[in-house]
């Protein structure tokens, strides 16, 4: 850990639970590729592993009450956000019990207890909801913030400009995170946008840009904890680029022969995981057997969320015509 | 009753919402200051101040996925798209994202608002400004489709809309909005989904909507000089569709042409035409047959543009057909 | 004849009119490099170089238009939609640029490219990735719209869809990229808007294409098992239409019913059931019947996506309908 | 005149051609309210006066297969790239000896023998098609370049950042031209854009944005003229903002009431016609007489023109029908 955050902010127990949220994800989404080809789930599958550190630092820097909305690749986001693995895990395997009931599936979790404003599959597509949530908290008068994550190919979108803009104008308080993970599929950031450095991209909307190291989950809550303190003083939109790496391909039917050995080698060296429970114990706010006590719990509650799904009911063949429309009596 | 037109019934609708309920916003370019490009937002900004009334970037997609936004936390914001044509720079937001959030999600959304957008052809404007887009709205599961055609029912269709916890598009002829008629004082609503017989008859059921509405009333009075009782339904709305009325027309006329300004092929008609065929095959005397706009882009010059949309000689000419 | 699939028989269609004609060109989201997301451009990278194959940025608008703007100067851009649900986001440009220049320009200008993209249900996509748009681009005038089922048809429709001097929505079913099928040796091509018919029969009319194409072929098995011989119509065109094979073949079993994946509501079988009905009324012993999509966004959950699809089951009992 | 570009690069021949050129376009809007009124013309009408420096400066520091393409406020844009205006009147009074056969109108001029690629409706709709000519210039590799403009408002729009990335990415020749009027329709500049400084938007793509004084057609022409011969030399795309006024309400049927007499009055003061007479003037390229003679000379090309648009035919009915396909033997 290279970070230069200020720790003394963080009580250990929050480190901790960090550490744990973080535990969770890898465990979450590493057990879904056998799942997948034994036919459990289907669909596409954009795992989060390598990315933990963007999601969990987010996510600790905002309260419950706080908006979140991201992309696809959200099931760290929403487990991050505080959803149980179980109803995650249960919309991957398209029941009933899951978040959105098994209509949604990977791309598209949502719980609104958790305002967790759901993951969307089309790229960008979900970044002017964003400005909406916002304008609501003004509307309202009331001093949530909104945290919107996306991928760096979403920075390509024509509506990430007119998101940003529009965040801009009405000053609405959201903090937009770019996970630069290097790739959009198969193609890197620089074979698609012109200006390499992303953070830069809101210099068009007099909207402060910067970067933060996305594999360092104190630099990000850091990065994210003071934007959000600007956004709930009324001075409007931050915009920051999270430099990451997705340790598995696109989607589980991605073999990522784009991307060297050599280059994935130096990103698992980064791994947020190992890199932060080597930083707890050294810096004594963990014992060894600490760590390895909330990696085993994780991994039972991955256990446990499985076994959650397995038993839980399909959808009633009849839910095919119900939510289309909302029906009062 | 008093006769005021349909662009005042608008914003009267508009207006007495906003009076009723909070949560009931307006966003849109030009809506504000401009006080619309049609002038149907009118007098709103100054009542209602900026924060219910939202001057926005020319950025459709934008504006309608900031109303989705906002709805999803329970605002109800009425997005003006400066016209209809423009809807299809933000179809994604509208078909991807408006309209399907609630399902995809479980249900645990309700996405309350509505898309007002002006449109359709009859001034010179072309290619890209002359769309009646009904068809691909209503091919789109997850939003209700509203054409008014009468101030009255302009207005009371238009407070429906901005109550009704769906998506809704709500598409208004720009032909209309100078024409006059009653509208019933006081507070009213009418709900989405119920056709209105606009004239009664006979002999043929001409179905139809918007400012095609008043050309089927005139070509149903040259048919009736000839003896020829003409039954004009206005849908109203394309979803909820209301095939009860329909067929309870055509039972009764044995005859039915669908009338609309939407190009032909794939246009409402067809469906609506297929439907009366499956469900009362054996009380039709004729097939249902269609007048609908021509199968090309809008053309400037006014006497092409004139040929491209129905007109009361071609209705005649197509119920002849029928008879 | 060789055994290839839909896949191969595509690459080869774009390989071998990139040999013959040095204006046509590829371009999309990871064409190049990575071959794109269902391989259907495999090789062409490393045949024809970057500039004739570009990988393009997440930017679905600003790809249409781009192939737009050099098909004006006569180059033949083929632009490959990494599936067609993201065409909405192209929207604008697809209906409002695209489709109409060549008529609001007076005929001054042509724009020959072909816009390919995959689409349909049936991988658990969920709500955002499973749409068929058939409907819409067929309601479209300027828009020739191809959707081809078997290898053959596959390569001799796209070849022709590059050559053609119109914008060409080329739209392939992801179910049928792996089907294998005979594909003839050497250079031919196949015309758009004559439609194929697939199996003979008397006694009723399927009315299908791409995908349902397979559908409706297992499901006349299972009627003919019963006695009853259905003739399956492959449509391979929306635009053009090939409504005289259609009506050959439904004056001959007097009963048809159309067969899609898009959703039924102003889905394209109301066009075809309504133009049956204007043409052929009194050879009908039936109504025209549809069988279409669920009108819902496509569920995630597999059970409920199987359930909005047609299925044999449905095809079948529907066609019982009609004897 | 304040400009302070190098005059030496043109010839007086040239210099007055700019002059005859503006003044043309002048003359030719302010015919047409009148005939609108008249009911000649139909649709909207979004008339070019103010802003001819623009569009005149541009199209002189372009050659004759060089392209240009624009949005719906293009008759003037479509004459200074040489168009006669018989076939631009034609089209507005619908006939089809107009340049789009009377099916386009004032929205959608079109001549390919100018390389003029268009007038869209669209706001923002036709900028990606420059970079489709551009990329058309890049394969055929020849060495045209493309201009393409657009108003202060289409800049809030996706594709416009779409474009401008693409552009960057592939290096096309191409030159973005920002006409800043102040406004779109009723709505003025900052309140619809985050960023007033609209040439800085281009720093999201690492292409240089420059602004220029769009009352003054010298100054344009030489922006213009760098920024192209950088285009042929194949170093990519620039934007350039032009600051300018439109005389006249956004379309025939605004009454322009959103802006006040004073910042009316201001830009009159600014236009770009009698300064550059009077520089003309007084630098000695011309005498009072020989720019009254073209005043009168351009008055009379639009008289011409109003009378061969009355005298042409209408388009055949059947051209309702007639291409919406290529329709060949
Ligand atoms: C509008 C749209 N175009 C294309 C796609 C196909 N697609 C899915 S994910 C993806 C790459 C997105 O890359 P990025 O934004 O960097 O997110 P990441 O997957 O790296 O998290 C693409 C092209 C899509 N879903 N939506
Ligand atoms: C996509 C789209 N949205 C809205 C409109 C309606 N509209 C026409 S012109 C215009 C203003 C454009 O302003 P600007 O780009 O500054 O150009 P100007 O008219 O000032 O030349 C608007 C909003 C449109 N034509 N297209
Ligand atoms: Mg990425
Ligand atoms: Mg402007």
């Amino acid at each position: 850990m290279k970070s230069k955050t200020e720790r003394s902010l963080l009580e250990p127990r929050e480190l901790l639970q960090m550490y744990r949220d973080m535990v969770l994800i890898r465990e979450f989404e590493e057990a879904c590729p056998k799942l997948y080809s034994q036919g459990k789930m289907g669909g596409f599958l954009h795992l989060y592993s390598g990315q933990e550190a963007v999601g969990v630092g987010a996510a600790h820097a905002i309260h419950a009450d706080d908006y979140m909305i991201a992309a696809y690749r959200e099931h760290g986001l929403i487990l991050a956000k505080g959803a149980h693995p179980n109803e995650i895990m249960a919309e991957l395997f398209g029941k009933v019990t899951g978040c959105s009931r098994g209509k949604g599936g990977s791309m598209h979790m949502f719980d609104p207890s958790l305002r967790f404003m759901g993951g969307y599959g089309i790229v960008g597509g979900h970044i002017p909801l964003a400005v909406g949530l916002g304008y609501s908290i003004l509307y309202r008068e009331s001093d949530e913030v909104v945290l919107c994550l996306f991928g760096d190919g979403a920075t390509n979108q024509g509506v990430f400009h007119e998101a940003m803009n529009m965040a801009a104008l009405y000053r609405v308080p959201v903090v937009f995170i770019c996970e630069n993970n290097g790739y959009g599929i198969g193609t890197a950031v620089t074979r698609a946008s012109s200006m390499e450095a992303l953070y830069k991209k809101s210099c068009a909307y007099e909207t402060p840009g910067m970067k933060v190291d996305g594999m360092d989950v104190l630099a990000v809550y850091e990065a994210v904890r003071k934007a959000v303190q600007r956004a709930r003083e009324g001075s409007g939109p931050t915009y920051i680029e999270a430099l990451t790496y997705r340790f598995r391909g696109h989607s589980i039917s991605d073999p990522g022969t784009y991307r060297s050995e050599q280059e994935k080698k130096i990103w698992r060296e980064r791994d947020p995981i190992p890199n932060f429970s080597a930083w707890l114990i050294d810096q004594g706010h963990a014992g060894r057997d600490e760590i390895e006590r909330i990696d085993a719990e994780q991994k039972k509650a991955v256990h446990e969320a499985i076994r959650f799904a397995e038993e839980s009911p399909e959808p009633d063949p009849e839910e095919l015509w119900t939510d289309v429309y909302v029906e009062r009596q | 009753m008093p006769e005021i037109t349909c662009r005042e019934a608008l914003n009267q609708a508009m207006s007495e919402e906003m009076e009723r309920d909070p949560a009931v916003f307006i966003l849109g370019e030009d809506v504000g200051l401009y006080e619309g490009s049609f002038k149907v937002t009118r007098g709103l900004l100054a009542k209602f101040g900026e924060r219910r009334v939202i001057d926005t970037p020319i950025a459709e997609a934008g504006i309608v996925g900031m109303a989705c936004g906002a709805a999803m936390t329970g605002l109800r914001p009425i997005a003006e798209l400066m016209t209809v044509n423009f809807s299809i720079v933000a179809m994604d937001q509208i078909m991807n994202h408006v309209a399907v959030a609630r399902y995809m999600f479980g249900g645990k959304v309700e996405v309350p608002l509505v898309i007002r957008a002006p449109g359709g052809a009859g001034h010179q404007l072309g290619a890209q400004h002359s769309h009646s887009l009904e068809p691909i709205f209503m091919h789109c599961p997850g939003l209700r489709v509203i054409v008014p055609s009468v101030p009255a029912d302009a207005k009371g269709l238009l407070k429906s809309a901005i109550r009704c916890d769906d998506p809704v598009m709500f598409l208004e002829h720009e032909g209309i909005y100078g024409i006059k008629g009653e509208v019933p004082e006081g507070e009213y609503t009418i709900p989405l989904g119920v056709a209105d017989v606009k004239r009664k008859g006979g002999d043929v059921t001409l179905i139809t909507l918007s400012r095609m509405v008043y050309v089927c009333l005139e070509a149903a009075k040259e048919l009736a000089a000839e003896g020829i009782e003409a039954e004009v339904v206005d849908l109203r709305a394309l979803n909820p569709l209301d095939m009860v009325t329909v067929l309870e027309s055509v039972r009764k006329t044995r005859r039915a042409l669908t009338v609309e300004e939407s190009w032909l092929t794939g246009g409402w008609g067809g469906e609506v035409a297929a439907r009366i065929m499956e469900h009362a095959f054996d009380s039709l005397d004729a097939p249902v047959l269609r007048v609908g706009g021509a199968d090309v882009p809008m053309p400037y010059n006014k006497t092409l543009e004139k040929l491209a949309i129905p007109d009361v000689r071609r209705i005649v000419a197509r119920v002849k057909e029928l008879l």
